[in-house]
């Protein structure tokens, strides 16, 4: 690709929120207009870059991934390879004071310290088989959150505004190989979400957005520690100091971290942290939030519960997904070793959200609180298959983000649908609603079954590919999982049928005729509308069509998968054969 | 047999439908009636017809290559070749393909020959029904789902279409969705169904991971004909399966049987099928009798590779098929629900069947699963029509009497009861002695599971034909029962066609030690099943043969001295053993059992995790820290006291501090 | 003279430490004022001392520009008392303490 | 130069500068301009009417800008041999960064005053004098290279703070707020002072320059003399009270509330500025050969002032005490460079100062803007709903509250970004962890702030889980717009707010624009 369509999809929404701040906010239809046609622009080149990433055979065997400090790495391949790579020079140092310098260590050695390292960050674009994926989920939500953002919106512009600055946040998290750009962007991205969150939604708005801002911020200013610590460690062990995420991949390869300490509690030994694990931890503390795991997951709830259904769309659809993401992107390829150290913790936090978000979302009576305890449960199988660390529970793991971004925006549009029209979210207040909304009940049935793992629908081939993944780790925590999937058919059917089926409720109306005046007067409408159905269309069909037909999707994700496996077995302690259900002497991996 | 028309056939017998199933659902029913009352049935027979060429083109061929694997589409692949900058990795791969051979054919007749006749009864039975277009768009749904299950040539295929069964039977069953107990029955059948899939996919997990070929090197394969051809006895024995030693078969055995068992309606699994009955009748006849329930045998027979190496897994099958069959029997004696009655039969036939596979009597147990799908559907499309006439009331106390008022029903229903019950010449005598005789001829290891067998046989007869004179004979005991009127013929045709069926299918395969014998069925089957293990003497055969006729005979006798004669106080059990009828009458408790054991269980666990620990141990951390800030903030301003002194004096405190420590090199 | 060195240390110490407790412990403005100016003069005859001892001149030039912005603060200081004053309320510092938490 | 050597040799022997060096004389050069401003708006407030004349200012800008422009010129010229009047003053690129600061600052803050004093009804000539007098002595203390020079700046510096601090006359308050300045600040130059005689009596020296030399010296001979070190305590002491920095800070609060909002905007700003450049010059050069001794007690000053700060700001109700303890908070941050001590410390603490002139000044501005006649309206019931009223003051102040949260986009990130690096390469990970968790706390206060301006909610006096207050109130503050003060900040002093807004999210993308000058920039300490 000779153009930078990365800098370009980063962009053109950018640009669209210059053009909106223009339009007069009382146009409301013309920024409904502008706010889609620069989502469908996104999504199209996202598209694009789809498309020019597939065309590329498969990743050339892994570049060189550049010098730093003039010491070049020629020797290393990263493991992880990059496509449409564009980096602008952003911050360039020398570093120390000259003068300064030679003044503090006068003829005594006392003081005689170095100036710091040079410090560089650069815009560093790229992407993988996992990000091109996102990216695409990513500009696809933000279109339906355009299509499904009412006219009657109050302060549309604002909202749309600052909708296309967050996606410039999210696509901008996705794109940067720069560990300095890719914080800046993971925290610049919070600002609109902010915003979003305490100007739109239920009364609880305001508590909800600052929860989640301090929360996430808190967890995330560790990560910034950690990157500063990354840099330094990687600086001191290799010599080469960079933010540069290619480069510092393939530094990897270089910097041993051995258990050897140990401290001994209770008469048995166990192997102390060294500062590889304690950075991997800040990271992982800051994705765990963001996923986010139990038992760091109080924000979401609230956020979940309070928020407008187009916020909710991509908020819950792909801002989510950012924290896996992440831990795969540089937890596993920045601390190899650590992952396989920590590898029970995370595998055994994945199951506990996977069974705790479902009991969670059993017990709850508010249909949006059921529709965010289910997505803990459902994100709690990604975690799982990433520290799955092998190939299949990462494959799962990537498709299963997909997955789950278009099932839980589906969700969530449909749960919106019903308070819009009934204006409650009570699940006891309402009920055997596909009487009066036949069609809306039957698209929900799809909608539920995808969010169940029904076979033939998106989830099924994540949740399966995930499973597998986890049972060659251990057995035991795939079979515990499992009971997450029974769970889930229990919550699930529980919503569905307890909206559409049974005898027809609904608050202030006994008979079908009255349930249909009382929608009608609120929203014009009972049954599902044509806005609503080009929203819920797209995610409809995606879910059929990747339950039917995954292998596009996993014939470009594998590589990446496979890499990611290469990457973190880097820093393997035990052969992986040792840890599957195998006849020893033979290993699942490497078996062609 | 030539590929590219079996790759049109099962694309034709699986798409036709599909397409009957989309197009019902994507217009939203909104097709005018009658077009679909052509349409849904019309694409089931159509798959029929495509089945019997299948058939017919399998027949002209010899019987060593009667299978053909037909791959559609690659489904997903995730391993990686070596070279495209990282190292070779296997990962998870599967394709879509369809194993056409006799035993996936037999079942594809089954469902769409039976299925086909059922859609027919429905345009009649609900033809007043508001969702009429819904429930053909189900019902399609169902038999694809159905025919995906048996033809799937991969595992992951065969797991699909046994969840899609499951959900196509939850939407039938809870089909009349503002009646809360079709709701609540409907998902106790889709969860039970949910828990066997898990033990479906388990067990898939564990082939895939452990199988290993010829060479010693794992396969890393779902397809089932590369499982079935390195598990078996033979020369690579010892790198199947086998070679990580009887647990892990045995471990496979038992989690592929978890599966079935959900099917099958077997212990533990079985609960959900007599609240299933919520369903419109027909349902209950296609899901319920003919084929849904009867894929647990299928499954079992479809891996008689797994099993002949697992002889612990196989005998478990055993022991919980004939266990079933015992309990489901005695429930059978005391319910009044005509349609439950029926329902716990299913159950103990399948027990049977289970039985049967699990003994190893494959071919003997498709063949009852044959008959049965036969029988078994008619006596629930003839209840069908009494139901039908008697305004939905399923309650035998309430009939009585209809056998003059609805004379074709009556003698349908009284065929299929004597095919039930194993009277000779009707089709249930000759698939019941086969299969009992196997049981006794395999049975020397185990001579008490054939005992409890053939004494099923009374408590069949019994039950069926306690219905029989419930319902048909006697006087009217109710206003509904006086004015029904006989089915109209829509709803007749196909019982009766059933009725013939379950009168000639028996003469099929004609297995008594060797009197004339007659192995069509069996000979069909073998290059599939194999054939039976050890015949059994002409002696023990016979014994068996006779101990069977006379205990179903014993059974119907019974029934005769109790209803008819009143020889014997109806009240007799329920006085004399009121322990053993109320544990019969209450099914055993085992609703009861889940409910404490496992439903409060989980929902307690869920109020605790709203109601406590969420709010406390994960918000209370949160707000806590919030509030820890908020008192240091207020204890802290309270320095700031606005008086200059204090400042001075602090500020002087600190500096004397600093000086200290500085001055003395305390730090 | 050297000898009296540590002798003129302890004096200027003392004086700071007498106008430190003056400053801690009066409350009239012009009081803490006076305490002020002893600790800055404090300050002074260390500076002085010091110079003496080293021989160098600094201190003494110190020393002055103290004295001089010593005087300078009291002029504002004196402005800004009698501005409380004239607005009618006692010198007390304690009642100028409107402003806290 | 050449010429203006020959015009000085060739002076009548009565031009008293005749006998100085003209390469001094250039070296101070922003100084003496600064000076001369005070004299020529002292003798203009004679000639001009008092009322609403905007001569003052406008000379006043005339002179800053002329001095900012010397300054410039010495920057560009980058003198190989800074040190002028034989060691007292340095005009290195050090001091020059500090200078351009200060004088941006008091620029913006000259802006804003007209509007200001009109609205509070003291339009003072001599306030413009006061400011460029305070100037001056922040020029000096920028390039102090001796101990007298440093005394000098600060009280040049503090004594038109102090008269300004309570220049609105006649309410109580800035009385008050000027009381208390005074007299603490008389009574901290008193430590300061003491101080430097100490490491003078135990130096012999005065001049920096002299002094490094010999604590060299002493340094590896490892003999610590405890009255010197007394002496460097008392130093901070006093050095750590003009910073602000708890649990020295006791005048900020009050004094920030009590000043008129211009006079706080330039005292929280500048001074802090001025403050911590001789701070930075003092200890992590000129006392450098001690770092041992002083490293931890500094750092133990920047983590209190940091918990403190952060911590006491979550209870305010009043914007102006809020950014006073965010302002000990953030000098607290500053401190780490100080504590780091290395180049890359100073260069950090360097950035975080320029970086803290944009944002507050903005900060305070916005302050400014909303005041209304008699009081200063920085109540968060009068801000309430403010993004109703004004959405372009709301936005920015959201930018200016951002940035001093640290997120990026703004300034502030790259700010903390390097002082926690420079913190972590030199080995003070407790500082670092300290830093974040304090920031952390801040978000609740900075993040409060925007949310009270965007839902505009009635009365949020009371603290606990006021964010449950803010449920019901909806987007628009009509219910309070009543009370609300009508903005009138007038075009100059919107268009300060503006560019201070822009800079920081412009800084805040760009950190080169500002960590290139930091590259060649040179301390002369000795």
């Amino acid at each position: 690709m000779s153009w930078p369509i990365l800098a370009v999809i980063l962009l053109v929404p950018l640009c669209g929120a210059m053009l909106l701040l223009v339009v007069p906010g009382s146009r409301s239809g013309v920024i409904r207009v502008v706010l889609a046609t620069v989502t469908a622009v996104t999504l199209g080149l996202s598209c694009v870059l789809l498309v020019a990433f597939l065309a590329v055979p498969s990743p050339a065997s892994s570049r060189l991934t550049g010098t730093a400090n003039g010491q070049s790495l020629t020797t290393v391949h990263s493991p992880v390879t990059f496509q449409f790579q564009e980096q602008v020079n952003w911050l360039h140092t020398s570093g120390s004071l000259s003068r300064f310098q030679p003044a503090l260590n006068e003829g005594n050695n006392a003081f005689n310290q170095s100036g710091p390292p040079p410090i560089n960050f650069s815009f560093h674009l790229g992407v993988d088989g996992l990000s091109v994926w996102l990216i695409a989920l990513a500009a696809l939500l933000f279109l339906v959150a355009a299509v499904v953002l009412s006219r009657k919106e109050p302060h549309l512009k604002a909202f749309a505004v600052l909708m296309l600055l967050s996606e410039v946040g999210v696509i901008g998290v996705l794109t940067s190989l720069d560990l300095v750009l890719f914080y800046f962007f993971w925290e610049a991205a919070l600002i609109p979400l902010y915003f979003l969150m305490l100007g739109w939604g239920d009364e609880r708005r305001g508590r909800a957005a600052i929860k989640f801002i301090v929360y996430t911020v808190a967890g995330s200013l560790f990560m910034l520690l950690a990157i500063i610590g990354v840099y330094f460690v990687t600086g001191t062990q290799t010599g080469v100091y960079t933010f540069d995420v290619p480069t510092l991949i393939a530094a990897q390869s270089f910097v041993q971290t051995i258990h050897s300490t140990t401290f001994s509690l209770f008469g048995h030994s166990f192997p102390a942290l060294n500062p590889q694990d304690w950075l991997f931890l800040a990271f992982a503390l800051a994705f765990a939030i963001k996923v986010p795991l139990v038992p760091f997951h109080s924000w979401l709830p609230d956020a979940y519960s309070s928020g407008r259904t187009p916020f909710l769309v991509f908020f819950a659809g792909i801002v989510s997904k950012l924290g896996a993401f992440g831990f795969i992107r540089y937890n596993l390829t920045l601390f190899p070793q650590a992952s396989h150290f920590f590898q029970p913790l995370l595998m055994g936090l994945g199951v506990a959200s996977i069974l705790y978000g479902a009991l969670a979302a059993l017990a709850q009576s508010d249909i949006k609180r059921i529709v965010a305890y289910a997505s803990i449960s459902h994100l709690g199988f990604v975690v799982l298959g990433i520290f799955a660390l092998n190939v299949d529970g990462l494959n799962g793991a990537i498709i299963q983000m997909v997955n789950h971004g278009v099932v839980i925006a589906a969700l969530f549009i449909c749960v919106g649908i019903f308070e819009a029209r009934f204006a409650t979210r009570r699940l006891a207040d309402l009920g055997g609603l596909a009487k009066a909304m036949p069609v809306m009940a039957g698209v929900f049935l799809v909608v539920a079954l995808a969010g169940l793992g029904m076979p033939l629908l998106n989830s099924f081939v994540g949740e399966f590919l995930i499973l597998l993944g986890a049972f060659q780790v251990s057995p035991a925590w795939a079979v515990i999982a499992s009971l997450g999937v029974i769970l889930a058919c229990w919550y699930m059917l529980r919503m569905y049928q307890g909206l559409t089926q049974g005898p027809l409720r609904a608050p202030g109306a006994s008979n079908e005729e009255s349930v249909v005046q009382l929608a009608v007067q609120r929203i014009g409408r009972v049954d599902l509308g044509p806005i609503e159905l080009v929203a819920l269309a797209p995610l409809v069909a995606l879910m059929v069509v990747i339950g039917v037909y995954p292998a596009p999707i996993i014939r470009y994700s594998r590589f990446s998968a496979a890499q990611y496996v290469q990457a973190v077995d880097r820093g393997s302690l035990a052969k992986t054969s040792d840890r599957t259900v195998t006849p020893p002497g033979s290993s699942y991996r490497g078996v062609g | 047999m030539n590929p590219t028309l079996i790759l049109v056939l099962s694309a034709v017998i699986l798409g036709l439908p599909t397409a009957g199933f989309l197009v019902n659902a994507l217009t939203l029913g909104r097709l005018p009636r009658r077009l679909v009352a052509w349409m849904g049935p019309g694409v089931v027979l159509a798959a029929f017809a495509a089945t019997v060429v299948t058939l017919i083109s399998m027949l002209s061929r010899p019987a060593t290559d009667r299978g053909i694997t037909i791959v559609f589409w690659h489904w997903l692949n995730a391993s990686v070749a070596s070279g495209s900058g990282v190292s070779a990795q296997a990962g998870f791969n599967a394709n879509f393909s369809v194993r056409i051979d006799p035993l996936s054919v037999l079942m594809m007749l089954v469902i769409t020959g039976i299925g086909g006749l059922i859609h027919v009864y429905s345009v009649g039975y609900m033809a007043h029904d508001r969702g009429f277009n819904r429930f053909f768009a189900y019902m399609n749904l169902f038999i694809t789902s159905m025919l995906l299950l048996v033809m799937s040539n991969t595992l992951v295929f065969l797991i699909i279409g046994w969840a899609m069964v499951a959900f196509a039977s939850y939407a039938l069953i809870a089909f009349w969705y503002d009646r809360p107990s079709a709701v609540v029955a409907g998902r106790k059948a889709f969860v039970t169904q949910v828990i066997g899939d898990v033990g479906l996919v388990l067990g898939a997990f564990l082939i895939f991971l452990n199988l290993r070929g010829p060479a010693g090197n794992l396969l890393h394969t779902v397809n089932m004909q590369t499982i079935f051809a390195n598990v078996g006895p033979g020369a690579h024995f010892h790198n199947g399966l086998g070679a990580y030693g009887a647990g892990l078969v045995t471990a496979i055995g038992i989690l592929l049987f978890l599966g079935a068992a959900a099917k099958s309606a077997q212990w533990p699994l079985h609960t959900w099928l007599p609240d299933a009955m919520e369903g419109p009748t027909p349902v209950s006849a296609l899901i319920h009798a003919a084929t849904m329930v009867t894929a647990g045998v299928y499954l079992v027979a479809r891996f008689h590779p797994i099993y002949q190496q697992a002889p612990v897994a196989a005998a478990v099958v055993a022991c919980v098929g004939i266990g079933t069959a015992l309990m489901a029997g005695i429930i059978g004696c005391t319910q009044y629900d005509i349609k439950r009655v029926i329902a716990y039969s299913t159950m103990s036939q399948i027990g049977l069947m289970i039985f049967a596979v699990g003994i190893g009597a494959y071919s003997a147990g498709m063949f009852q699963f044959f008959t049965h799908a036969c029988f078994k559907a008619l006596l629930f499309l003839a209840a069908g029509n009494v139901i039908h006439s008697l305004h939905d009331d399923q309650d035998v106390r309430l009939m009585g009497g209809l056998s003059r008022r609805m004379k074709w029903t009556y003698w349908s229903f009284a065929i299929g009861a004597l095919a039930l019950s194993g009277i000779p010449i009707f089709a249930g005598f000759f698939s019941k002695e086969e299969l009992l005789g196997n049981g006794l001829a395999l049975g020397p290891a185990v001579p008490w599971l054939w005992v409890i067998g053939v004494s099923v046989n009374v408590l069949t007869s019994f039950y069926i034909f306690r219905v029989v004179w419930l319902a048909f004979r006697g006087e009217p005991r109710s206003e509904h029962a006086e004015r029904a009127h006989e089915a109209p013929p829509l709803m007749l045709i196909p019982v009766m066609i059933l009725a013939g069926l379950a009168t000639v299918v028996g003469f099929l395969n004609i297995d008594f030690a060797g009197f004339a014998p007659v192995t069509v069925f069996s000979a069909f089957l073998q290059p599939v099943l194999g054939s039976p293990h050890s015949q059994a003497s002409a002696a023990i055969a016979g014994l068996a043969l006779l101990a069977g006729v006379v205990l179903s005979l014993l059974g119907v006798g019974l029934v005769w001295a109790v209803y008819e004669r009143g020889l014997i106080a109806r009240d007799l059990i329920s006085k004399r053993a009121a322990w053993l009828y109320r544990l019969s009458f209450n099914k055993f408790y085992w609703d009861e059992i889940y409910d404490v054991a496992l439903v409060r269980p989980t929902v307690a666990l869920a109020t605790t995790v709203r109601g406590l620990i969420e709010p406390n141990l994960i918000d209370g951390a949160v707000t806590g820290i919030r509030e820890v800030v908020g008192t240091l903030a207020d204890d802290f301003r309270t320095f700031q006291t606005g008086y200059l002194k204090d400042y001075a004096l602090v500020f002087f405190f600190f500096a004397v501090v600093g000086l200290v420590v500085l001055g003395l090199r305390l730090s | 003279m050297t000898g009296l060195f540590p002798g003129f240390l302890i004096l200027s110490a003392g004086l700071f430490s007498v106008g430190a407790v003056g400053v801690l412990v009066r409350r009239n403005p012009l009081v803490v004022f006076m305490s002020i100016e002893l600790m800055l003069n404090a300050a002074n005859l260390a500076l002085i001392t010091f110079a003496r001892y080293t021989q160098t001149m600094a201190g003494q030039v110190f020393a002055l520009f103290v004295i001089a912005v010593a005087a300078s603060e009291v002029v504002v200081g004196l402005a800004l008392i009698t501005g409380v004053y004239r607005s009618g309320r006692r010198l007390d510092l304690d009642e100028l303490s409107e402003m806290s938490e | 130069m050449a010429e203006f050597s020959a015009f000085l040799s060739s002076a009548p022997p009565w031009f008293p500068l005749r006998f100085v060096p003209a390469r001094d004389l250039l070296g101070v050069l922003p100084i003496l301009i600064v000076g001369a401003g005070v004299v020529l708006v002292l003798l203009a407030d004679l000639a001009v009417p008092r009322r609403g004349n905007r001569v003052l200012p406008a000379l006043t800008g005339i002179v800053l800008l002329g001095a900012l422009g010397t300054a410039v010129g010495q920057w560009v010229v980058n003198a190989a041999h800074p040190i002028v009047f034989n060691g007292a003053y340095a005009n290195d690129r050090f001091a020059l960064f500090a200078d351009f600061v200060v004088l941006l600052t008091t620029l913006a803050v000259v802006v804003l005053s007209p509007g200001y004093l009109r609205r509070r009804g003291m339009e003072e000539g001599e306030y413009y004098m006061l400011l460029l007098a305070s100037v001056a002595g922040m020029l000096v203390l920028d390039g102090a290279l001796n101990l007298i020079v440093v005394f000098l700046g600060i009280e040049l510096l503090s004594i038109p703070l102090y008269v300004l601090a309570g220049f609105a006359r006649d309410d109580p308050l800035p009385q008050e707020a000027a009381m208390k300045y005074l007299l603490l600040g008389g009574f901290a130059s008193g430590f300061l002072v003491y101080g430097m005689a100490l490491i003078y009596g135990e130096t012999g020296h005065t001049g920096l320059v002299a002094i490094h030399n010999v604590l060299t010296q002493t340094a590896l001979r490892q003999q610590f003399d405890p009255l010197l070190l007394a002496g460097i305590a008392l130093l901070a002491v006093g050095l750590a009270f003009k910073v602000s920095a708890a649990p020295f800070h006791w005048w900020t609060p009050d004094v920030y509330q009590g000043s008129p909002a211009v006079v706080t905007t330039f005292m929280s700003v500048a001074t802090k500025v001025a403050a911590f450049a001789v701070f930075l010059r003092l200890f992590s050069a000129t006392l450098a050969p001690y770092r041992s001794e002083w490293q931890v007690p500094i750092a133990v000053v920047a983590i209190i002032s940091m918990v403190f700060g952060n911590v006491v700001a979550v209870a305010q109700t009043s914007v102006k005490r809020l950014l006073a303890y965010s302002g000990i908070a953030q000098a607290g941050y500053i401190m780490i460079g100080v504590a780091v001590g290395r180049p890359d410390g100073t260069q950090a603490a360097l950035y975080y100062l320029a970086a803290y002139a944009f944002m507050n000044t903005g900060a305070f501005a916005v302050i400014t803007i909303l005041s209304r006649r008699g009081e200063d309206c920085d109540r968060f019931s009068q801000l309430s709903g403010l993004a109703r009223r004004q959405p372009l003051l709301a936005g920015l102040m959201s930018v200016f509250m951002l940035s001093l949260a640290g997120f990026p986009l703004t300034v502030g990130f790259f700010g903390k970004f390097f002082l926690f690096s420079a913190a972590i390469h030199d080995g003070q990970l407790p500082l670092a962890i300290w830093g974040i968790l304090t920031s952390a706390v801040s978000l609740i206060y900075y993040l409060r702030v925007i949310l009270i301006m965007f839902s505009g909610v009635p009365e949020v006096e009371h603290e606990e889980d006021e964010t449950l207050h803010l449920a019901g109130v909806t987007m628009d503050g009509s219910a309070v717009a009543a009370r609300a003060p009508a903005a009138t900040g007038g075009m100059p002093a919107t268009a300060v707010i503006l560019l201070a807004g822009v800079g920081t999210l412009v800084l805040g993308i760009f950190p080169a624009l500002i960590y290139t000058l930091l590259q060649g920039i040179s301390v002369v300490h000795g």
